[in-house]
Formats: C-alpha cells, sequence, structure tokens
C-alpha cells in the first residue's frame, strides 16, 4: 500500500518544522496516539490505538524520525505491533517555500499491514491510511493555526 | 432389495442420522474426561526470525493449564520426513523462524475456548523481519530471499523426464506453439474445518489421537516418526462423520503431532478445534503453478509432442506428500491424446506462502489448464474447429489397454465415443452457428471444451519419482496402493463391514452395504457399516484412505473381495448341512438356497449361529466364527522402473466438458450458460451417488475457474482470510449442468468401476478459460476469471484496436 | 474466534439506553442486530468495555407513515422493512434496494437503524437513505437532533454519531417523491458487499423531459458518494444514450475509489459508470411508465 | 436493566424444540457454542463463526439466524428450533425425505443449517421459483453437491407441502 499527496501549509518552513520535530505536537496529531515517549535520538516509542469506529487495533509502536535535514527534510519509519498484526511504514516528507506564510509539503508513503487485519480489512485499508494522513495534517495545520495566534 | 444392488441409485444410509442431527463430527466427540482447549497463535510475518518469545503473563491466565512453544516441540519431535532429499526442517511449530503468515507459533492449553483466546493475547513475541518471496520463478533466483538456510536453495526438488524423441518430433513438425500459463493457489474449504483431540498417556508413552484425518495413511508414519514412537504407539481414531476435505484434511497431519504434543507438555487431553480465519491461512492448499508449456504440431492438427515446465509453489515448507503434485499426473501427462513424445520438467520452489498439500484434482488442474488452453490455441493457429484438434488426437477405442510415453497403462475407454456424445448432447454444432449470429450482434459468446483423462486409484510409488532411478534404488521399492475391507456375521446372524476408506461424504457406507448385500443376497438396509477406523483395530496399509477417488476402484474391491470371502465361506457351510455341493447353492433373501430347487434352504442365521454356537458341527476343516478380512491391489501399480516409466494410478477414466458462456463486456463478468460434461469411469457403483460426486466437482472447479483464490500481496501478507474476501461458489453462482455417462468397465477392477470423484476439478477450469478465449479472442493464460481480470483483458484489446485503428487512418 | 471478555448490560428502555451512553460514552459499544458488530467481536478487532445490547428495545422498531414521512425505528428488522408493504407502496426505491443487503438469514436479525449506524460506504441502506434525502432522529439524555444524511457520514464506518448518542429513528420524505427509481449494484457473488452500487431517483414530465433526480454512488469512496449533477445536468432534456453517459462521465471524473483484492481503483471508477447509467436508465423508464 | 459483569454467568431460559432449557453461562457465549455445549445439541454445526457460511443456521422465534451471530444470552426467553427437532412422532419432515432422495446431501456438515432456513422459507414462500430458492440458499455454502441436490429436494418439499395444505383445505 502506498501513496504520495501533497498539502500547503499556512506558516513558513521553519514553523512547519518545527511543529513537525516537536514529540507534544506529534503525539496530539497522530490519530489514536495515547503516549508518546522518547526513547533514544529521534527515536520514539507510542501506544497507538489505530482503527476506525468499532474496529480498533492498540499497537506498540516504534517511531523514528531519520533522513534528517532540516528545515526541509525528514523520513518517518513507523514500526508497529499489536493484537490485530502489524504495521510497518515509512513516509518521506518535503517542505518547500511558497511565499512568505506558505509552506507546500509533499509526501510520499509506503506502508505494509500485516497479520489478521491486512488478511480481512481489504476493503478498507487504503482508506484508513488515507484517513490517518489528511487527519495528521488537519491537526497539524491546526496547531500551526493556533500557535499563531498564541504568538499574536 | 434389487433397486438396492450394485449400480442401483440406492438412498443413502448415511442421510437417516445426518438428517437428523445426529452426525457425528469431530468437534462432537468427547472421548475422555477432563479435556482442555486449545488456541493456536500464529505469525503475522511472512517471513521473520523469532528472537524472544515471552509467555509468562499467558501461563498466568485463570483456567491456562500450559503454553507450548517452539523450542518445547523441537526437543520433543523431529522435523517431519518429506520424500526429497533437500534438507528442510519442518517442525509442528516455528522454531527460531517464521516462514508464512498463520504458521503456529504458540499453543496455549486452556479450559475452554475463550480463555485460551484471551491468554493468547497476552504472549509477546519479538519477531526480526526478513524479505519474504511470494512469487514462484523470482523464488528460485540465486538472489531471492533464502527461506531454509540449510538447503541454499528454495528448490526443493527438481527433476527432468525424456520419454520418446522429442527434439526430433519438434524438427520435423509442421508447426510448434508455446506459451506460460498461471495456476492460482486456491483451496477447498470444507465446511467442518480440522479437529483434533489428543491424549498422551504417561504411562506407556503413548498417544492417542482423534482426528478429521483421512489418509493417505503413508502419512501415519510420518506423524509417528516426528513423534519418534513406534506406529503402534500413535493410535488414531477418526470420527464417524467427516465434515468434507477434498483432499484438504490431509493437511492436519501436523496439528496431530503439535497436539500429540500439547497434551504431554499440559499434562490433560487436548481438543483444538481450527477456526475458519485459522482454516483459510495455514491449513492447506493446492499449489500454485507457472507452466512454460511448448507443443509441436502439422497442419492437420495432429499433435506430435509436448514440452512442459512444471514449477510449482509448495509453500514455506515442503511436506509430506509434497512434491506429489507434481508427480501425480505422470502417467496420464499426455491426457487422452496419442502424443508419443513427452519432455517434462518439473520443480517444486519453496515461497512464504501457506504450504500446500492434497486438493480435489491433485495436479490434475494446474496440468490440464495449459495442455487443454494449447489444444485450443492449435486450433485457432490452424484456423480449424477445436473440436476437429480433439478428435485428431484421441486415442482410439481398439488401442486399450494403452500405454502412455510415461507408462501409463490406461485401462479401457472409448473416447471417440463420449465426446461425440458431448458433441450432440451439448448440440455442439448449432451453438457454433448461434455464436456466428450472436458474435455478429457484438455479443461476446463462446464456446469451450475440455477432455481429459482422470487418474483414480494412486500407486502411492509415483511419489518417488521426485527421486532419480539411482535415488530411488537406495530404498525398498514402492508401489502401495492397496485397501482393506472386513466383513463379519454375529451370532444372531447379522453383518457387519469395516472399512477403511475414510469417507468424508461419499457415502461409501451405502455403497459397501451395497456391495455385501448383493454378494450375500441381504438388503443392504439390514448390513451395519463401520467407517472409523482406528490404526489399532482396523484392517488398513499405507494406501487407505480417502483420496484419489480410490474408493471406487479400490476401496470397493477389497469389500467386494471380503463379501465374496464370507459368501464362499457360507457356502461352504450350507454344503455340508444341504448335502449339496457349494456350486449348486446361491445366496438369495437372506438364505442359502439350492438352485434350482428354492424349497431346499438354510436361512444365514442358521449358519452363522452354527459357526458360533457350534463350531463343532462344521464341516472339516471350517474355521468357526464368520469375520473375513480382505487385502485389494491391482497388479499393473508398479514402482517406478529405472527408465522412468511409471503408471502412477490404477485405472484411469475420461471427461469431456462443453460449456457455453456470455462474457459481459460492461463488468468482465462471465456468465456461465450451460455446462455439459460426459464422464466414463467404468462401471457405476451407485448412479445417486455418481452424480452428486460430479456436481460437487465441477462447481469446484467452477470456483477455481471464476472465484477462489488464496491471494498473498507482493510481500506475503495474506489477504483472503475470510468467506468475505475468499469466494466459494454460492447456489446463485451455479449454471445448469447436464451429466452424461458412458460405462466401458475396467479390466483391473472386480466391479469394472474407476474413480469419478475429481474429474470436473481438472477439466473445468480448462473447460471455462477455453470458452472465455473464445468468447472475448483475448489470451487467457491465468485464473480465476475475475470480472477485473477479465475486464482488463477487454480494455488491453481495445486499446490496442484503437491503435491499429488509428495507424491504419494514416 | 471467541468473543473477548466485556460488561454486558441490557437496557429496557431508550431512556435507560441513553444513561447509559451518558455515563459509559467512548467505552461502551452499541450492539443491536450484531450482524456486523458479532463478527468483529469474534474475530476481536473490536474489545470494548462495555457492550450495550439495545436489542431488546421493541419501542424503536416500526413502520408507520406519519407527517408526510415515511418513519422507521432504528431497531426495525431489515427483513421487516423488506417484505413491508407500507415501505413498497411509499419508497419502492428503499424495497428494492434491501434484498441485496447481506442474506435472508442476515436481513432477519440485521436492524435498520445498525447498518445507517455502521455506516459502510458500500451498505445499501445508507445510500439509499442518502439518496432518498431522509434524515436521522439523534437523541441523547439531554438532547435529541435531526441529521440530515448529507451531514450523517464522515468517513468509513464514522458518523456524526457522538459516543453519548443514539440513532433512533430515520425519516424519510414522502412528499414530491420521484416517480422513476432504481437500486442496481455489482458484487462477486449475490449476498457479497458491492464492489460498486448505485441508487437513483428521477422524475419527468409528460413529455419525457427529466424535472428533477438524485443518484448516489455506494463503493467508490469512504462514504456513500451522491453525484446528483449526473443527472441534475440532464434536467430539462429527454434522455439519450449519448447525453447520459456524458452527463454521468462529467459527474465522476473526480472520483479516486480505492484498490482492493477484488477491484482495482480504475475499474471500480468504470463500474460507477456503468451502474450509474443503469441506475438512471432504469429510473427514467419507471418514472416515464408511471407518468 | 440487565447487567453483567465480565467473567459473570448469568441465568438463560429458553425453549428449544419445545422444551424449556435453563443454563448458566457467561455473557459473552455464542448461541452456537451455547447450544451445543451447554445443551448438547451437537445436529448444529458451526462452520465460520462470521456470518457467511450459514452452517449454524437455527431458527430463533421462527426466523433463520446466524447462531454464531448471537449472544446466547440475547436469546434468553425466545423459542429456538434446531435440527434435532425437525422430525416429529408421524415421521420426517418432507424436507429430510427430499433432501435424501435428492442426493441433497453429503458430509451433512452444512445440513442442518440449510435445511433450518428451508423451514422458514417455505413457510412464507409456499410457491417458490427456482430463482427464490437459489436467492435464499445463497446464504449458506456447501462444498460437497454444487446445490443441485438442495435446489431439486426444496422445490419437490414445497410440492409435497403445498399437496398436503390443498388436501387439508
Amino acid at each position: 500500500m502506498n501513496g504520495n499527496g501533497s498539502i500547503e501549509l499556512k506558516g513558513t518552513v521553519e514553523e512547519v518544522w518545527s511543529k513537525l520535530m516537536d514529540p507534544s505536537i506529534l503525539s496530539k496529531c497522530i490519530m489514536g496516539c495515547k503516549s508518546l515517549e522518547l526513547i533514544g535520538e529521534d527515536k520514539y516509542k507510542a501506544d497507538l490505538q489505530i482503527g476506525i469506529a468499532a474496529v480498533k487495533g492498540k499497537y506498540d509502536a516504534i517511531i523514528e524520525v531519520t533522513d534528517i535535514k532540516p528545515p526541509y527534510h525528514y523520513k518517518l519509519l513507523v514500526n508497529g505491533e499489536g493484537g490485530p498484526g502489524f504495521v510497518n511504514a515509512e513516509g518521506v516528507i518535503d517542505l518547500t517555500p511558497i511565499n512568505d506564510e506558505c509552506t507546500q509539503l509533499t509526501y510520499t508513503y509506503s506502508a505494509e499491514v500485516g497479520g489478521k487485519v491486512a488478511a480481512i480489512g481489504q476493503r478498507m485499508l487504503g482508506g484508513v491510511a488515507k484517513l490517518l494522513i489528511s487527519d495528521f495534517f488537519k491537526k497539524i495545520q491546526k496547531e500551526i493555526a493556533k500557535s499563531k495566534q498564541e504568538a499574536s | 432389495m434389487v433397486d438396492h444392488g450394485i449400480g442401483k441409485p440406492m438412498y443413502r444410509l448415511e442421510d437417516v442420522r445426518l438428517l437428523q442431527g445426529q452426525g457425528q463430527f469431530m468437534d462432537d466427540l468427547n472421548p475422555l474426561p477432563n479435556i482442555h482447549h486449545v488456541a493456536i497463535l500464529r505469525s503475522p510475518y511472512p517471513h521473520a526470525r523469532i528472537k524472544a518469545i515471552r509467555t509468562d503473563k499467558a501461563a498466568l491466565v485463570p483456567g491456562v493449564k500450559g503454553v507450548i512453544t517452539g523450542s518445547m516441540v523441537a526437543s520433543l519431535s523431529r522435523p517431519f520426513p518429506v520424500g526429497v532429499t533437500a534438507p528442510v526442517k519442518y517442525y509442528s511449530l516455528a522454531v527460531d523462524k517464521v516462514r508464512f503468515v498463520g504458521e503456529p507459533v504458540a499453543v496455549v492449553v486452556a479450559k475452554n475456548r475463550y480463555i485460551a483466546e484471551d491468554a493468547l493475547e497476552k504472549i509477546e513475541v519479538e519477531y526480526e523481519p526478513l524479505p519474504a518471496v511470494v512469487d514462484i520463478e523470482r523464488a528460485m533466483e540465486e538472489d531471492a530471499p533464502l527461506l531454509h538456510e540449510e538447503v541454499g536453495s528454495n528448490i526443493a526438488n527438481q527433476r527432468t523426464f525424456h520419454y520418446g524423441d522429442v527434439e526430433k518430433a519438434f524438427q520435423e513438425a509442421d508447426y510448434t506453439i508455446s506459451h506460460k500459463f498461471l495456476f492460482p493457489k486456491y483451496s477447498a474449504t470444507p465446511m467442518e474445518t480440522y479437529g483434533v483431540i489428543a491424549n498422551y498417556e504417561k504411562s506407556t508413552n503413548s498417544y492417542t489421537v482423534w482426528a478429521n484425518f483421512h489418509g493417505p495413511f503413508t502419512l501415519h508414519s510420518v506423524m509417528a516418526a516426528a513423534l519418534q514412537v513406534p506406529g503402534n504407539k500413535l493410535r488414531i481414531i477418526t470420527p464417524k462423520d467427516n465434515g468434507g476435505s477434498y483432499g484438504i484434511k490431509a493437511g492436519i497431519y501436523p496439528y496431530v503431532v503439535l497436539m500429540a504434543i500439547a497434551s504431554r507438555v499440559a499434562g490433560v487431553p487436548v481438543k483444538w478445534i481450527e477456526d475458519r480465519q485459522e482454516h483459510l491461512a495455514a491449513s492447506s492448499s493446492g499449489t500454485d503453478r507457472v507452466t512454460y508449456i511448448e507443443a509441436a504440431f502439422n497442419k492437420d492438427g495432429t499433435v506430435t509432442a509436448l514440452k512442459m515446465k512444471m514449477i510449482d509453489n509448495v509453500g514455506g515448507y515442503i511436506r509430506a506428500p509434497e512434491p506429489a503434485c507434481l508427480y501425480r499426473n505422470h502417467s496420464n501427462a499426455v491426457g487422452p491424446y496419442r502424443i508419443r513424445n513427452l519432455y517434462m520438467e518439473a520443480y517444486a520452489v519453496m515461497t512464504n506462502k501457506c504450504p500446500t498439500g492434497l486438493i480435489r484434482g491433485y495436479g490434475g488442474q494446474e496440468h490440464y489448464f495449459p495442455i487443454e488452453r494449447t489444444m485450443q490455441m492449435i486450433a485457432e493457429k490452424l484456423g480449424m474447429d477445436p473440436a476437429e484438434v480433439i478428435r485428431k488426437n484421441l486415442i482410439r477405442a481398439d488401442e486399450f489397454p494403452y500405454k502412455t510415453p510415461s507408462g501409463g497403462i490406461y485401462d479401457s475407454g472409448d473416447y471417440h465415443k463420449a465426446f461425440e456424445l458431448l458433441l450432440q448432447v451439448g448440440k455442439y454444432h448449432e451453438l457454433r452457428e448461434y455464436q456466428k449470429k450472436a458474435k455478429a450482434d457484438g455479443k461476446l459468446f463462446g464456446i469451450g471444451l475440455a477432455c481429459i483423462v482422470e487418474p483414480s486409484g494412486s500407486n502411492m510409488g509415483y511419489i518417488t519419482m521426485a527421486l532419480t532411478p539411482e535415488e530411488r534404488a537406495k530404498s525398498l521399492p514402492k508401489s502401495g496402493c492397496a485397501e482393506a475391507a472386513t466383513v463379519m456375521i454375529d451370532p444372531s446372524g447379522s453383518i457387519s463391514v469395516r472399512i477403511s476408506t475414510t469417507p468424508s461424504g461419499q457415502g461409501h457406507e451405502t455403497v459397501a452395504a451395497q456391495i455385501v448385500g448383493e454378494v450375500l443376497g441381504v438388503n443392504p438396509r439390514d448390513v451395519q457399516v463401520v467407517a472409523e477406523l482406528d490404526t489399532l483395530t482396523s484392517p488398513w496399509s499405507v494406501a487407505s484412505g480417502s483420496y484419489s477417488s480410490r474408493f471406487a476402484p479400490i476401496g470397493s474391491s477389497a469389500i467386494y473381495q471380503a463379501a465374496q470371502k464370507v459368501r464362499q465361506k457360507l457356502l461352504k457351510i450350507a454344503s455340508g448341512i444341504l448335502s449339496t455341493s457349494e456350486e449348486d447353492l446361491d445366496l438369495s433373501q437372506g438364505k442359502v438356497v439350492v438352485k434350482g430347487n428354492p424349497e431346499k434352504s438354510v436361512s444365514i442365521k442358521r449358519l452363522a449361529g452354527l459357526s458360533h454356537w457350534h463350531p463343532q458341527g462344521l464341516s472339516e476343516g471350517v474355521e468357526p466364527g464368520i469375520f473375513e478380512t480382505a487385502y485389494y491391489t491391482v497388479h499393473t501399480a508398479n514402482p517406478p522402473d529405472k527408465n522412468e516409466f511409471v503408471n502412477s494410478s490404477v485405472t484411469y477414466g475420461f471427461v469431456a466438458d462443453l460449456v457455453a458462456v456470455e462474457v459481459d463486456p460492461d463488468t468482465g463478468e462471465v456468465k456461465i450458460l450451460d455446462y455439459y460434461t460426459v464422464h466414463d469411469a467404468g462401471k457405476l457403483l451407485n448412479p445417486l451417488i455418481v452424480d452428486g460426486q460430479i456436481y460437487g466437482g465441477l462447481v469446484h472447479g467452477l470456483g477455481g475457474a471464476l472465484y477462489e483464490e488464496l491471494s498473498y500481496d507482493k510481500n506475503g501478507q495474506f489477504l483472503a482470510g475470510t468467506f468475505m474476501d475468499y469466494l466459494c461458489p454460492t447456489a446463485t453462482e451455479i449454471p445448469p449442468i447436464h451429466i452424461h455417462h458412458i460405462e466401458t468397465p475396467s479390466p483391473f477392477t472386480p466391479l469394472g468401476a474407476k474413480g469419478l470423484g475429481e474429474g470436473n476439478c481438472m477439466s473445468t477450469p480448462a473447460a471455462i478459460a477455453n470458452a472465455v478465449a473464445d468468447a472475448t479472442d483475448c489470451i487467457i493464460d491465468n485464473l480465476p476469471l475475475s470480472p477485473n481480470r477479465v475486464w482488463n483483458l477487454l480494455q488491453k484489446k481495445r486499446q490496442e484496436q484503437e491503435k491499429v485503428y488509428i495507424r491504419g487512418d494514416h | 474466534m471467541k468473543p473477548p471478555l466485556f460488561d454486558y448490560y441490557k437496557p429496557e428502555t431508550v431512556d435507560q439506553a441513553l444513561e447509559l451512553l451518558q455515563e459509559y460514552g467512548i467505552n461502551g459499544k452499541i450492539i443491536a442486530g450484531g450482524q456486523s458488530m458479532m463478527p468483529i467481536l469474534n474475530m476481536r478487532l473490536s474489545t470494548p468495555e462495555l457492550l450495550i445490547d439495545i436489542s431488546g428495545l421493541q419501542e424503536l422498531s416500526y413502520i408507520r407513515v406519519e407527517d408526510g414521512f415515511l418513519k422507521i425505528g432504528a431497531l426495525t428488522r431489515q427483513r421487516d422493512v423488506e417484505l413491508s408493504p407500507l415501505v413498497r407502496e411509499a419508497c419502492p426505491l428503499l424495497s428494492e434496494a434491501i434484498p441485496y443487503i447481506g442474506h435472508m438469514q442476515t436481513r432477519n436479525r440485521g436492524t435498520f437503524g445498525g447498518s445507517l449506524a455502521h455506516a459502510d460506504p458500500t451498505a445499501e441502506i445508507p445510500m439509499t437513505l442518502l439518496a432518498l434525502d431522509a434524515q436521522a432522529v439523534i437523541r441523547s439524555a439531554s438532547d435529541q437532533r435531526l441529521v440530515k444524511m448529507e451531514d450523517f457520514f464522515l468517513t468509513y464506518l464514522t458518523t456524526d454519531l457522538m459516543p453519548e448518542e443514539m440513532l433512533t429513528e430515520v425519516q424519510i420524505p414522502l412528499n414530491e417523491m420521484p416517480k422513476g427509481y432504481a437500486f442496481t449494484e455489482f458484487s462477486r457473488r449475490h449476498g457479497d458487499f458491492a464492489l460498486v452500487a448505485a441508487a437513483c431517483l428521477l422524475d419527468v414530465d409528460k413529455d419525457g423531459h427529466i424535472t428533477s433526480g438524485r443518484l448516489v454512488l455506494g463503493g467508490v469512496d469512504s462514504v456513500p458518494l451522491a453525484v446528483h449533477e449526473a443527472v441534475e445536468a440532464m434536467i430539462g432534456s429527454v434522455l439519450t444514450e449519448e447525453l447520459l453517459e456524458h452527463s454521468v462521465e462529467e459527474a465522476i471524473r473526480f472520483l479516486e475509489p480505492e484498490s482492493d483484492l477484488h477491484a482495482s481503483s480504475e475499474f471500480r471508477k468504470h463500474l460507477a459508470k456503468v451502474f450509474a447509467m443503469k441506475a438512471i436508465r432504469t429510473a427514467y423508464q419507471r418514472a416515464q411508465n408511471r407518468e | 436493566m440487565i447487567k453483567i459483569e465480565k467473567g459473570q454467568k448469568v441465568l438463560v431460559k429458553l425453549k428449544v424444540n419445545g422444551k424449556l432449557y435453563e443454563e448458566y453461562t457467561e455473557s459473552r457465549k455464542l448461541l452456537s457454542d451455547f447450544i451445543r455445549e451447554d445443551l448438547g445439541l451437537t445436529g448444529t454445526h458451526v462452520g465460520c463463526e462470521h456470518g457467511v457460511c450459514g452452517a449454524c443456521t437455527v431458527l430463533v422465534n421462527g426466523r433463520a439466524v446466524r447462531s454464531c451471530l448471537m449472544l446466547a444470552i440475547q436469546a434468553d426467553g425466545t423459542e429456538v428450533n434446531t435440527i434435532e427437532g425437525l422430525a416429529s412422532e408421524e415421521g420426517w419432515h418432507p424436507l429430510q425425505e427430499e433432501f435424501s432422495k435428492c442426493h441433497a446431501l453429503q458430509c451433512g456438515f452444512c445440513t442442518p443449517g440449510i435445511l433450518m432456513s428451508a423451514v422458514e422459507f417455505l413457510e412464507t414462500n409456499r410457491n417458490p421459483t427456482e430463482e427464490e430458492i437459489k436467492e435464499m440458499l445463497s446464504g449458506h455454502i456447501c462444498r460437497c453437491t454444487g446445490y443441485h441436490g438442495i435446489v431439486k429436494a426444496i422445490r419437490q418439499a414445497a410440492d409435497r407441502i403445498k399437496n398436503t395444505v390443498n388436501k387439508v383445505n
């Protein structure tokens, strides 16, 4: 399962970057993230409850940020395991300034979902991935707006 | 009574209990007190190293009696033996590594299944994921992810065979054709899943197992070897009723061993009933196969030579009886055709999919799909009617028994007669006329034909074709195909029969009663048949069981022979009493009567009574009691010879199919309008049951052609884990089916019968593929023909036609 | 495949149910007919702390016409809706759609509201209700609100229902119910989840000009998707194949359905076109016949 | 209001085939398991536990439902009919007879569920077409028979029931 997309965020590259790299913001923006704990350099342990409606799985995940080129580029590795199976995902994010106020964020991702959930959730898995990603950026957008508001 | 004799459509004896909810299936059994229940933790990864397993939390769940992991299994059992030289270590539970999604990793024994599943969630496994491979040809490449380090390659077995002069035939032929075909991995999904009850008796170091296993009982020695006990310390008992198998339940044997060990570790009898998700992911299935086929033929349509390179995907572990799928059709590799030159190259490849095993049609569907598609492609190339190409090549009636280039001995048949009957009942010529009109109207209407030889009654020796003649020479020659049965009469004169054919719905009890009833002149409904097999008390052989359609040719013969022995004994006893020679006596209506003088008779009841109550009154040399066992085998089942000739089955039937389809150009949906099938399976033992077998096999074949596939993604993730994604045909998907028979009795079986339960599994996918190719003018080389797949082909064709059109414009 | 442990509460009245939801909210999971929920529980894809079984609330099982609406209680069994002469008369689109849901044996147990609240994007009831411009009555312990179907579906299996709320009734407006209707779908086998489904309502004047229409597609997005433009673009015209194809193509141009085991995105999009056209064609013919 | 905590057992009372049963069970216990294990009626079979195969179909208050998609406690106070109660004192139900005559079963594992569906079906549809029979049957999977004999048996049973009813009237 893979895909890509882009989104325009209201904020400078630096502002966007700082939000994306802030663990407290991340834990708020990742859907179903119950806790996020730093366990090494750019490496986090997360307790995720991913799913939709009643179909929800608990995953213990390791999230790793690599290939960091501030403030333009990084790569995210997510390895989660839980009762319904596992999720291994990789995402690459690039930031490009559009103008003084706006930044273009482009992303590509590939995810592998395994175990029971892969064998039964066929019809919706692709959609769930898209949902998680769009939800994440929606929340990031809000966080940026919020901190701008606070700043002003 | 006449209506119940051999060959009559007697209603089944089994129905009486099954229709009233009194069947005794695996999960209905409670043979011991204190049975605990098992749940199995399975790998979510297609390929990974197991770094650690922590079971302490699971063990603490109230009601849990034990947790079993790979290391315990490795210490309490040995890897399963398998008939190839590659040193593959296959245990009943993953040790160190997992090699397919669904592979058992740990076992919980608990008070009930609910608690066992609660405890599973508390087991922690640390995996190190490894790259996986599922593509057959990719797995053969040198740099492919390696499943078994100790083997050094993913190729578990490889053989080549030359029969006749293939190169010469190819040089001399007017034309040649070649194509690559892919047959998918699919299953049979019996409605009853696997089930095992196992009990370890410490005092005698022996295991007693109840399992809905149905053979082949060669696997009994495989299980005993894994458990490191002599055969008599592994007692296997099968339940009275088995809820379907179609070969798939032969794959239960690793779980027999696993449950035996679980009982030993937990110290209680254990019961495991596989659930549907476990079954789909990790029971067994047919192989997916790549075939490269080349045919040499002349302009009149005569095919002179075939070359086939066949590569079977046997999944994460090659397990017995694989690689048998590659060799089951070895003797009938040329099908019903007079092709004398044959080259075959066979590979068994391991990939990160669930291991494979028996399935209805075993190897036949994979084999005949490329051959029958090729026959049609030859017709297309020559501009001939496909029926004409088939006619040109069919073996003639006067050539039987026919020796095939690879050593098969086709016992009997009249292929031309059966084929012409098919064309006549299927109104082939009218359909062709209609097709012209339909196509002119833009309809995608097509007709498919397929002719196959259906082998039945396997010669277990064929499995050793996986070895070279030199390797074979090192061990005992193998040709087992014997079956056994016992007929006895108790002191009250009532008759019972014990069979070892482990039926799973094929009505063996009924047919056994019909045979015994006819031989002994009694009403079959008064005959009691015991189908439960017990390896400590039943007569059985390595070949016993329900597979390779062996009941009709071999199982029924053993019953017949045992009944004959009883008959002879009754006549002998009666001869003394009636003072008449045995030749002048007959059995009828429960009595021995003097021929031509029916007033003079003595009842079976009396004769049986005498043999039990007053043995001294029997004539000299007559043993007391009436209890006769017969083993039956066929003289043409011999071990493969040094020239690689083998007769892999003892009887060979013939199936000819005609199917008319219409494809919806908008949706790619294949609608089957009519299906005709003509069978020649020798003498039919019970036509009601016979047709039931054909309907069932045909619909399974239709499932393989259109719906069923155990899909994996390219990373090895399993995608068809429920009955929402693994699509079994239901009543609304079934076309009108028309069955016809001719009967040319087999000279090798006493009743002239051959097997017929599998033929349409072999022929139907090919026939439907031919029809869809005919309807769409697309090349069909892959199954199942899902709407999406067919639509893609139609799209591609439309785009190509547009290109041609645009080019033509310039 | 056995359900995990959960607390089990079975309220006897709607008010009791709403109080439970108020108290346990997100940790409670409602079970009604169980035809979607039970497989999820058996597979342990859901591990709710508390199961609130509302299947005993007989007061929510009814079908009636009132104030210009066809009102169906949330706990009415699908089979009862299927067999209801009232529904057949007042809302034939619904009668046509229901038999496509699973099988008789699951419709016997599955509830009308359960299917709507489960919000599977290929499910027949959500699609049909969107086409019918229906509204849901949603209650909580403290409040009651009406939500139009166009605002009800958020994404896969997710609706506007809050954890403390419960769907109690569906209201289908009967005024100006178009004369033409059609429900059609394509699935691998009879009774399977549709790969693509289409529901259409359409009206014509006596000369066969289309006067109004609605079209909803299932299986092409994370929610049942309204593409009314496909019909609206043809208002004032007599239906021709050319016009139909053009307006449907235009209306679904933006679709990017997900791929799965049974259908690629491209194939789904193609099916969307084929079945949208089919539904409109049938609805148009029926409208004309009844005009 | 019924409130049952995790692991707590609850009394379930129901009538099966006309006979009253009272058994304590956990709230999570499936009706299918309850019927088989607690009531000992093993004629109802379990084939998929996700509501697709139909093997576990029983009648609850006269309607064919999947017993694997119901909790036992949800059947409290209902009347359940299973295969064990299909034959009467007078003999087999016409469906049972026709199933045998038409060879509508082989292994017999899916058969009880199909019979129970067919009972409800024929009660609501006296004169079914082949199409309608197949549609009803599509809620069941049988891997042995190819459905041919089943469709035929149900049609013949329908004719027989119709004729009997006509005679009585």
